[in-house]
């Protein structure tokens, strides 16, 4: 590799956004002047709570919920254990048993393997070879005691967009409650939780050019549903501890952004993403593209490329300015790669083998040029290091 | 989990990668943790290891791991080679974050099987190899957690 | 009363601090440049990831304990809802028993009552006339069935310090872990968690000068305790949630700056108290001050004004430009005035007169010298309005 | 949970804050949910409300609703007044936080009291009741939840 100078090409927007500068000015006054409490009754609370309140009508906006339904947690994680965990114990007198799928986010995972221990049952669907669920399974599935579906609105590994609306009727059809873990969807797939029959829904700041550690939970009004956090009166006595009041102007601030144009946005993302998606298969041999060819989130782009392995790659991109990400188990730390991956039927091979490149919105066609210059030496180099390359 | 430098720096530009059409030795295992794999060809005169090749699969803890050990190893005597430690070898690399110090394992155990490899083909006995090929028996074994 | 302009004076510091402006300064890089995910692999995370590191050790240094025992949380209602729970539930196999106070806040109290529903029992300590917990009561609640003792270094509404150290001593002695909530204690109070026999300490950012939404929970190395919120693999794996960086980092300077000159910092904060405290009895008749008279936090000033309700002053303080707070429960909209102020004695009645003064960093006397012009007039408008009030 | 500037501006400046020594009826009630109090003093000449004045011990809603009630109910016949309704005093409030609801079911409360206390003194049967004095009878009584 000849030692040209590095371009920083960010291209992890599914791990993290950078926060957009009209999210950062809209904080701005929160991380000074306006710091009141914004429980208290004196004037200093007065525009904390308004900066609150105006934030829950924008996130209520965007996925065509009431304010009164939006209730602000410390992200996409806290969001989706209180879905489910909250509706589990709340409703363990009506049954046990909780869907889900097996490619979910390990927020959604680790909580249900948790509600396991605590006695509850949980059927993890199998998902096809591009990552979707089928909502007949989703039916099979629910039993007398099933009180919870819970399946992502879009994944974050491989983008591939799962049927949610209906897969929320099968759940309504047999009384059950549906939460949807739409922390990768929001900004990418129009959201309307009447249209989507979602009781449940989570959301992330970050992943849409918002502050990291802020989230909400959309709860459908007359949900069944236990506290996670408890404590003090905030969000209407369900969600305790003073409010992150400037994280929360930030995530309101940016979904409204997020959501202004998503056709357009995803319009522009999408040309970027299929010319590099091209361009990668085009010039490395042995490469697949996986998720689904066209049910899939506009900025990802999961490449699996045999022989090598994805620490590697992402190491070597990082030595050329490119920021990117692998579901290898070898970047975790852990034994097993990606269980989503796993999930769609790759071989633990082409599983550690993976490259995930999310697009966002500061990239540019450069980016994209830049990538297809580089990447094809690094697969190369690492290929004419690996054992298993054929001669 | 974050890499030194030297991690880096050998990772990058790794020493020794290739074959030897006619090594003396060759070792081949894989991490059945993690699907790592690991081929190593030695060239061994006088009881001394006169040059070394590897390819490895595996992370960047791997290929470093693999390359600072052909290094370390060249000049040696079969056993010194033979001893070469899984301490040594992430000495030289400066250490290696936690959940990466199976992979440094590699490397030595590469080593010993080629060392074997050459003594089964001189009509020697193998030595008897104390650390195992991650068969899951010794106590820091990835496999068992 | 006169129209006279208004001063803006902020004495709630209980309820919440503004940011001292190093910490805003500290954060702003993580709000923009340096906004990579602290997990990944690549250099966009070095300098977040770094952040978040440079903070533990700030936070571990200000409490006397090391780094791997320091954990982040979203607020210091979630590190208490993480002692409580993830003791209860880790160590329920070896009793399933609970030590707490009647003052405690509510983040630990409703924590309790939430684990008293899932089969556990729980002893609320009382206190004495002055908002102190007998170590002498603590060790007679110890049963063969305890498993955690939690009462807080200081008190939010009437200051009142424990004697911490002796409490957690009485825990060892009997092999029960001690947690203590020491969100209004920190800059105020020395913490050592070794001295003070700690095995879990909870604080909150917001408290000392730091960002809101943002909080600590130390563990001591070796405490069973589960995880409370499940997801990835952050802080060792037993938080999950991607961090809050700007979040963190300010925390970890607020923390630093906070701890630095403890002893000068309460000297300067009493003197003002004081002559608050002696100004306010003096010119108003049927006033006392609520808490103990030397072994209370150096910024806290709580009275009970008899004849008048507390939000009513509340408001017409507000009207002169003072945040204050009380423990009335009209200003919450329960029914029943403050926990803490009945726990020591006080008729609801007294209760709901009651106002907390709670002194910060930018107060000055002259600040003081406007509560002092105000205040009587307040109540003395008040006192004309109830019918309580003696002719 | 915020009140309204005509709350604030009714609580600051209250109207009719006092006693009449020769009032034609009195009136107290209290409420047992959170201890405050109202004194009400009516003058009363040909069935009408000539003179109302009031003391209460309570929060702004409790003051702001007593100053707006005894204002209105001023000109008015004793059964205009006595069918005063809590939702007259938190209209001409322009609404009060739901949890403060219950304050301003103090002020009527109290006028009904004042108006039989005036009714015995003259000799007449007392009017019952509809509402209650916070008896916990009431659908919406804040003492039960
Ligand atoms: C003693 C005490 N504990 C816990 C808390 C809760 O902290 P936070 O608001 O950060 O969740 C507070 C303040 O609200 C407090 O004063
Ligand atoms: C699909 C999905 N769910 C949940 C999360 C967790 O969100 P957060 O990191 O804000 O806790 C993430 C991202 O990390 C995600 O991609
Ligand atoms: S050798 Fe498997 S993680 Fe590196
Ligand atoms: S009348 Fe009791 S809260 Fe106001």
């Amino acid at each position: 590799m000849n030692d040209q100078v590095e371009r920083p090409v960010y291209m992890d927007h599914a791990a993290t956004t950078f926060m957009k500068p009209e999210v950062v000015a809209a904080m701005v006054p929160y991380l000074s002047e306006y710091f009141g409490n914004p429980s208290s009754l004196y004037r200093f609370s007065r525009e904390p709570r308004e900066g609150i309140e105006a934030a829950r009508r924008q996130v209520a906006v965007a996925i065509g919920a009431t304010p009164q339904e939006i209730f602000f947690t410390a992200g996409g994680t806290e969001a989706d254990n209180w879905a489910i965990k909250g509706v589990a114990l709340a409703n363990r007198a009506r049954g046990n048993h909780i869907v889900t799928s097996a490619i979910e986010h390990h927020a959604v995972l680790h909580t249900c393997e948790w509600l396991e221990k605590q006695g509850f049952s949980v059927t993890y669907l199998p998902v096809d070879g591009f990552g979707r669920v089928d909502p007949g399974d989703v039916e099979a599935a629910i039993t007398d005691a099933t009180i919870l579906v819970s399946v992502m609105t879009a994944n974050n590994e491989i983008g591939t967009v799962q049927p949610v609306a209906e897969i929320g009727r099968v759940a309504h059809d047999h009384g059950v409650l549906f939460h949807t873990d739409a922390v990768q969807a929001i900004g990418a797939v129009p959201i309307d939780v009447d249209v989507m029959n979602v009781d449940l829904l989570s959301l992330s700041g970050h992943k849409f050019y918002g502050p990291k550690g802020t989230g909400a939970l959309y709860i459908r009004r007359g949900t069944r549903i236990e506290t996670l956090i408890h404590g003090g009166g905030q969000e209407q006595r369900r969600r305790a501890g003073t409010e992150n009041v400037p994280g929360i102007v930030g995530l309101g601030r940016a979904i409204e952004l997020a959501t202004a144009d998503i056709a357009g946005h995803n319009r522009r993302i999408a040309a970027m993403r299929d010319r590099l998606v091209r361009g990668v298969l085009d010039a490395i041999p042995d490469a697949r593209l996986n998720g689904h060819p066209t049910e899939r989130l506009a900025n990802n782009a999961n490449f699996s490329f045999r022989y090598v392995e994805g620490e590697s790659i992402l190491l070597l991109l990082d030595g050329r300015g490119i920021a990117a990400s692998t579901g290898s188990a070898c970047s975790s730390g852990s034994l097993d790669p990606s269980h989503v991956l796993l999930a769609i039927g790759l071989s633990h091979e082409e599983a550690h083998g993976s490259l995930r490149l999310t697009l966002g919105d500061a990239n540019t066609e450069d980016d994209v040029d830049y990538i297809l210059e580089v990447l094809p030496e690094v697969i190369g180099r690492l290929r004419d290091i690996s054992p298993l390359t054929p001669p | 989990m974050m890499y030194t430098d030297r991690v880096i720096e050998e990772f990058t530009n790794p020493q020794n990668v290739g074959e030897l059409t006619d090594a003396d030795g060759f070792g081949e295992v894989g991490s059945p943790s993690c699907g790592d794999i690991m081929r190593i060809y030695l060239k061994i005169e006088d009881d001394r290891i006169t040059d070394a090749r590897f390819r490895t699969f595996g992370c960047a803890a791997a290929i470093a791991s693999s390359s600072v050990a052909t290094r370390m190893i060249l000049g040696m005597t079969l056993s010194e080679a033979w001893s070469l430690s899984n301490a040594e070898v992430l000495d030289a690399l400066g250490g290696l974050p936690e959940p990466k110090v199976h992979c440094s394992l590699l490397a030595p155990d590469a080593i010993r099987v080629a060392i074997n490899d050459y003594r089964v083909r001189r009509g020697l006995e193998p030595w008897e190899r104390k650390s195992c090929s991650w068969g899951g028996d010794c106590a820091s074994c990835p496999k068992k957690s």
